[in-house]
């Protein structure tokens, strides 16, 4: 009944699944799982341990296959049939957990090389930083506030610093969904506040999906908030419906 | 900026003195060099193939084989047409194989595209499949065995275990006389220049920076939207290619290739020469090549019975507590001097900012 | 159809000398990520502690108890090797946990110490064993010839695969052990002490090289350089097999001792190991993480 | 700042030109402090690089490997080399002089031997080569040799097919060791052989030879197999021996190989009663890594056995054993390597200088009586007339003696006087 009805509010859907299942062996990390996001829509995952939720962005970034049913990405491209790289050509991005920056390569270069551009080898080894890639690097380095340290191997950055870098290098890619896997994990909280706010500036062009833990952060700056448990959907809406519903309370605190 | 400049100044010093040489060492002494010269080469591809991109071949002997097979086969054709041990074999007529080397020119386009097409095949299945790390480096030992197997056993068409020996001209010119020889040392001089300055800008352009993004995180790379496995083919290849150049050159200073220098071991010790010499860097593999080389010739002259105790323990003494090498000891020592200079609180700075690329 | 049944024995017991080879090395290589060069020239001391053995047996004890040098030699090689295998883990390993290809180089290097310590205490001449006189013949059944230093092999093997398992699946340590190799922060955590774990694991996968050592003495010569006959084959098993599995490693070790023997049984020795090696670059292209691999999920 | 790097730099590359000049100081301050000299002299050890080369002494080089897989047979060669060079100078040396060993490693390593060969020849300006063994290396230092107009002394048997004239084969050519023993075998023990080799140059020629050879005799060849160096199974080999049934399997296995298939051969229940085995490289050495028992009533063919019963022997066993000690034993290759040392020391003395055209032509028709029995250089192809000789081998790991050729036969390197070989020259 519920799904339906969004079916028709949104106009602009980005990305649709349809009874999605994962299986590694005999478990199904992700078991008819149906889920729809809307364009400039910020988006977050919770659920418990275990939910899937982290699954779910390996397969609309091509990390994993989906054993059966598929994603439609803006309505036409099926995420799993693409390699990894075609899917991020295509105009999904990706932040991992852990910070995965390249520690070796100073804080331009890690830019440089998330930038968007045609990403085949021959392009690649021909390629020069014109002033225009110069110019929006530093745009860049100034949303994420690392103008100063733009020479700096990125290795030694600050944990935050790295996480930040690493969304810009998502974001570098200009792609029309981000993904991003907890992204204020280790953060302080400054750290935090201007992560949130960091994410409201990209929502803005975009859509963004995030899974997230923390319900502070989830509350204070959710569009809209899914709840996953045991690889389904469980339910959606605003963090404060989300919240109000039976079944999440069930799961979250163990209530029958 | 003034330090890059006067880099570049020692760079290019260096390979003057390597042109000089001929008016200074006795002509054993430069042929001796000039197949260090020719290892050093050889080390330069497998630096950037991994110090730049993280991938670990042991299999590069197989590659400066074919390009030390392909130049012997057109020296032996053109020194005395069908080689001795064909004779013997049973083979009457020259197979189209060995034919098409007669010509200088397709001999050695052959001698550097064979290893670079090789290695482009089995890289485009290998790095497709996702087969790398220690994967890798284990299958290119299985690789080596392959061929030489196979090699030593095709007896007749192969020369077998003696390999292929016996030519002494070049282009109507004594192999063994001196100003033969003083040229063929020019020519590797300028092929190491040559390929030093494609390597360099290769590692120094955006190429470069994606390699060293796919070696520290080979997955988060495929996710900024590269293909990185067509970039680890490319990479091989080259590498592969460089390596049948130094082949080469290396026959023509030596006169001999047999399949026991293409084998494991000799595979293996091309590796340490880069690690010796520090990887990561292009100045460390020219480096750890003529050391190693030179260091193991000096002893096992002194001291024949014991030198393999002296190299297994640089070996690992290299790789456990160095493993940067010898560059790495350099720049840890400059950037000591550095914090010296500056004070104590620029000596974390020192660290951060020693991004050499040469 | 004896001489098929002929073969199938054939690879079997060419299977289990792989298997014995490996064994070690899948303990090293399988769970902890130590590419180990020098596992050859272990398996090389193993096999001059069997031919000290016999020195001393021939100088010191009398004749009519020859054949037991070989009996205390099994167990006198897996001390011995396995002492060396912990003084290198303590002087050389240890600083390389993590850095896999690095490791593959330095034990590398220290294989070449190894080999020319031995050559400067033995000489550089290979030495001999005499098989003791049991292990001498072949049983005889159906037509078939089966060797008893070939049975005897396959037994051993059996024995070893026993122990490990009861070792790594019934006992505290062992339990230790894969905590370690499983998860080494969390088994630190928990109060299990990973260097002890770490070494004792190592001198173990040694060990097993030196009782390898010692019975390929039945079969093999004994020279400083022997190590490098086995050390390619060894590493081809555990990958074939998959790393970290040790039913992969008996399973991949008899795949390549039976195609191999039927490769080199239709057509000749080299052109079987020609065969054998090109199939297993094809077999890893289809399964890159060998027959059985444990998945995991983290990035790289 | 950058400048204290590449000063390393520049310093490790100038330390790399002087290894390379190495070489050429040794030599220069070897004529320059000649006075000097003599008192090192007296406790100079066999390191190369207390050598002093003076007017009174001829330098020559010995080069083998000493390290890497060929170790195992060369160190042995070297050290007879070295005990007739001792015994030499004891008698006076050769032309009043002094003989200087300089020797190099080989390293089991093809470029390395060439190498080594031009540092002894323009650096050390050696009179003569002792060394090699595989003919990989010889084939290695040939150019060399003939390059740089010096001289090679060959110890080992080997396949033919080659006459340098700057090489001196001391070894056997096919017809000293490989021919009489397959007519031998055809005569003694039966007409059906199985070819066991390693894989390389010198069993596959062997084999041919041999094939060749049966033709014409009328036997046959009921299998060939090859396999490849390093190899220790040999199960699948011994099934083959038993599908055929052979009468002889001629072997020409490398050393290492030898041993897994002697022992698995035992195991397998074949003794030299049901099949009979004749090596062509198996000596007394390669027996003790072997095993004796497992080699018992199987037969061998060279032209010299420590058990050889001539006068010379005796005493070139005793003092090789006084020198190396009770528990070495001589063979075939350490007897050539020593004889050769006296066949160019008699060439010398005969041409009154080390100058190699002087004794190239010296050497032509030069005798002596070597322990195998009187040895003679054939000036057509610088091979030597050698006595053939097959023996079994005994329960001690020696050989007895069952036939040999009466007395030394000509060598024939590319087998131009037997009918039968033409497709082979």
């Amino acid at each position: 009944m519920e799904k339906i009805e969004k079916k028709k509010q949104s106009s602009t859907t980005v990305l649709q699944s349809e009874k999605l299942i994962v299986q590694f062996g005999g478990l199904k990390a992700i078991n008819e799982f149906s889920f729809q996001l809307s364009d400039r829509e910020l988006h977050f995952i919770i659920g418990p341990n275990g939910a899937g939720k982290t699954t779910f962005l390996d397969v609309l970034c091509g990390k994993t296959k989906p054993t059966s049913g598929n994603v439609l990405f803006k309505e036409s491209i099926e995420l799993g049939k693409l390699y990894e790289y075609q899917i991020v050509r295509k105009g999904v991005g990706r932040k991992f957990q852990a910070p995965s920056i390249f520690p070796s390569l100073s804080v331009m270069s890690n830019l440089e090389i998330a930038m968007k551009q045609q990403k085949g080898f021959w392009h690649i080894l021909r390629a020069k930083l014109s002033e225009g890639d110069k110019e929006h690097i530093h745009e860049m380095l100034t949303l994420i506030g690392l103008k100063e340290e733009s020479n700096r191997t990125a290795g030694t950055l600050a944990h935050g610093q790295k996480q930040w870098l690493e969304i810009a290098m998502v974001l570098m890619q200009d792609p029309e969904l981000v993904l991003l896997d907890e992204p204020i994990a280790g953060m302080t909280e400054e750290e935090e506040e201007k992560t949130g706010e960091l994410l409201r500036t990209i929502a803005k062009d975009r859509a963004v999906i995030v899974v997230e833990h923390d319900m502070d952060f989830v509350r204070k700056f959710a569009d809209k908030v899914t709840v996953m448990h045991e690889g389904t959907w469980l339910c959606d809406g605003s963090m404060e419906e989300v919240q109000q519903n039976e079944r999440v309370l069930e799961v979250y605190l163990g209530r029958r | 900026m003034s330090y890059l400049y006067s880099k570049k100044t020692l760079v290019i010093l260096g390979f003057v003195i390597l042109l000089i040489m001929p008016f200074v060492l006795a002509p054993f002494n430069l042929n001796l060099l000039g197949r260090f010269l020719a290892y050093a080469i050889l080390a330069l591809g497998i630096g950037v193939l991994w110090g730049y991109a993280g991938i670990l071949s042991l299999g590069h002997g197989i590659f400066f084989g074919f390009g030390a097979y392909a130049m012997a086969m057109y020296l032996t054709l053109q020194s005395g047409g069908m080689p001795d041990f064909m004779g013997w074999n049973g083979i009457t007529e020259l197979p189209w194989f060995w034919a098409i080397f007669s010509n200088p020119i397709v001999a050695i386009v052959l001698a550097i595209a064979v290893p670079m097409l090789f290695a482009g095949i089995l890289g485009f299945f290998t790095f497709r499949n996702r087969i790398t790390g220690v994967y890798f480096t284990i299958l290119t030992q299985a690789l080596v065995i392959v061929v030489t197997t196979l090699i030593i056993s095709q007896q007749q068409y192969t020369g077998g275990t003696n390999g292929i020996t016996g030519f002494d001209t070049i282009f109507g010119y004594s192999l063994n006389s001196v100003t033969t020889q003083q040229m063929i040392y020019w020519t590797t001089v300028i092929f190491l220049g040559l390929v030093f300055l494609i390597c360099y800008k290769l590692v120094n352009s955006r190429f470069g920076k994606v390699l060293i993004a796919i070696r520290d995180g080979e997955n988060r790379t495929r996710f900024l939207g590269y293909n990185t496995s067509i970039y680890q083919v490319i990479v091989y290849s080259f590498s592969a290619g460089v390596a049948g150049l130094a082949g080469m050159l290396f026959v023509l200073q030596v006169g001999i290739i047999t399949p026991s220098m293409m084998g494991i071991v000799p595979s293996i010790e091309m590796v340490l020469w880069v690690a010796i010499g520090g990887r990561g860097t292009l100045i460390g593999p020219v480096i750890g090549a003529l050391l190693t080389n030179g260091a193991s010739t000096w002893f096992s002259q002194t001291y024949p019975d014991a030198w393999l105790f002296f190299i297994g323990l640089v070996f690992v003494l290299v790789v456990v507590f160095m493993p940067k090498g010898i560059m790495g000891i350099i720049s840890t020592i400059q950037a000591r001097r550095r914090a010296k200079k500056y004070g104590k609180d620029r000596k974390e700075e020192a660290k951060l900012y020693n991004s050499s690329s040469i | 159809m004896s001489s098929v049944a002929m073969q199938i024995f054939n690879g079997i017991s060419l299977g289990s000398v792989l298997l014995l080879v490996a064994m070690g090395l899948a303990i090293t290589f399988g769970l902890m990520r130590v590419i180990n060069m020098a596992h050859g020239d272990l398996i090389m001391i193993g096999a001059y502690v069997t031919y000290l053995m016999q020195v001393i047996f021939v100088q010191y004890i009398p004749e009519q108890f020859f054949d037991w040098y070989f009996i205390l030699a099994i167990p006198a090689a897996f001390i011995i090797v396995a002492g060396i295998g912990m003084l290198l883990e303590f002087t050389v390993i240890r600083h390389l946990y993590g850095r896999p290809l690095d490791s593959l180089l330095a034990t590398f290097g220290a294989g070449l110490i190894l080999q020319q310590l031995i050559r400067t205490i033995f000489g550089a001449p290979n030495v001999g064993v005499q098989s003791p006189s049991f292990l001498q013949g072949s049983l005889e059944i159906f037509g078939l010839y089966l060797p008893f230093s070939r049975l005897f092999m396959i037994g051993l093997v059996i024995v070893c695969l026993g122990g490990l398992f009861i070792y790594l699946y019934r006992t505290r340590q062992g339990r230790r052990v894969r905590a370690v190799m499983q998860n080494r922060e969390m088994a630190t955590c928990v109060g299990i002490s990973s260097r002890k774990v770490d070494s004792l694991t190592f001198a173990m996968g040694a060990g097993f090289a030196g009782v390898a050592g010692c019975t390929l003495t039945l079969i093999g010569p004994i020279g400083p350089t022997i190590g490098l006959n086995y050390i390619v084959d060894a590493f081809m098993v555990v990958v074939v097999g998959g790393v970290g599995a040790l039913t992969g490693t008996v399973i991949g070790a008899l795949g390549i001792g039976v195609f191999n023997t039927f490769f080199e049984y239709w057509t000749n020795a080299s052109m079987g190991k020609v065969l054998i090696f090109a199939l297993i670059i094809a077999f890893l292209q289809w399964r890159p993480s060998g027959l059985f691999s444990m998945k995991t999920r983290s990035l790289d | 700042m950058k400048k204290y790097k590449w000063g390393i730099a520049l310093f490790s590359s100038a330390f790399i030109l002087s290894a390379c000049a190495a070489g050429d100081e040794a030599a220069d301050t070897g004529f320059g402090e000649a006075s000097a000299g003599e008192d090192e002299q007296s406790d100079s050890e066999e390191n190369s690089e207390e050598v002093v080369v003076d007017e009174d002494s001829i330098p020559v080089g010995l080069l083998h490997s000493l390290s890497g897989t060929m170790a195992i047979s060369e160190t042995s060669v070297r050290d007879a080399v070295m005990l007739a060079i001792d015994e030499i100078n004891e008698d006076g040396g050769v032309l009043g002089k002094e003989i200087v060993p300089i020797v190099e490693d080989g390293a089991s390593d093809e470029p390395v031997f060439s190498e080594r060969a031009s540092k002894l020849l323009q650096q050390d300006d050696v009179a003569a080569i002792f060394g090699t063994w595989t003919s990989a290396s010889r084939q290695a230092v040939l150019p060399v040799v003939e390059e740089h107009n010096g001289l090679l002394f060959y110890p080992v048997q080997y396949e033919g097919m080659e006459s340098s004239p700057n090489i001196f084969y001391n070894g056997a050519a096919p017809n000293q060791q490989i021919v009489p023993a397959v007519e031998w075998l055809f005569d003694n023990v039966g007409d059906s052989f199985f070819l066991l080799g390693s894989d390389y140059v010198f069993p596959r020629t062997a084999n041919q030879i041999i094939q060749a050879q049966l033709d014409d005799l009328g036997g046959e060849v009921v299998r060939e197999e090859y396999t490849p160096m390093g190899h220790t199974d040999y199960n699948t080999i011994i099934s083959h021996i038993r599908d055929t049934e052979p009468d002889v399997i001629f072997n020409t296995l490398n050393g290492d190989s030898n041993v897994a298939f002697f022992n698995q051969l035992a195991d397998a229940g074949i003794t030299s009663d049901d099949v009979t085995v004749l090596s062509v490289s198996v000596a007394e050495e390669e027996i003790r890594g072997i095993g004796a028992e497992v080699l018992e009533g199987h037969y061998a063919s060279w032209n010299y056995y420590q058990t050889t019963d001539t006068p010379e022997n005796d005493t070139f066993v005793s003092n090789f054993k006084e020198a190396y000690g009770e528990d070495r034993v001589t063979g075939d290759p350490i007897e050539a390597a020593y004889f050769m040392v006296y066949l160019w020391a008699q060439a010398v003395e005969e041409a009154g200088t080390t100058e190699t055209d002087a004794v190239r032509e010296a050497a032509s028709g030069i005798t002596f009586d070597a322990p195998n029995g009187p040895v003679e250089i054939d000036g057509d192809n610088q091979h030597v007339y050698k006595t053939v000789r097959i023996g079994e081998v005994q329960g001690d790991g020696q050989f007895e003696e069952v036939w040999n050729s009466g007395e030394p036969v000509k060598p024939d390197p590319y087998l131009e006087t037997y009918d039968w070989a033409e497709a082979i020259q």
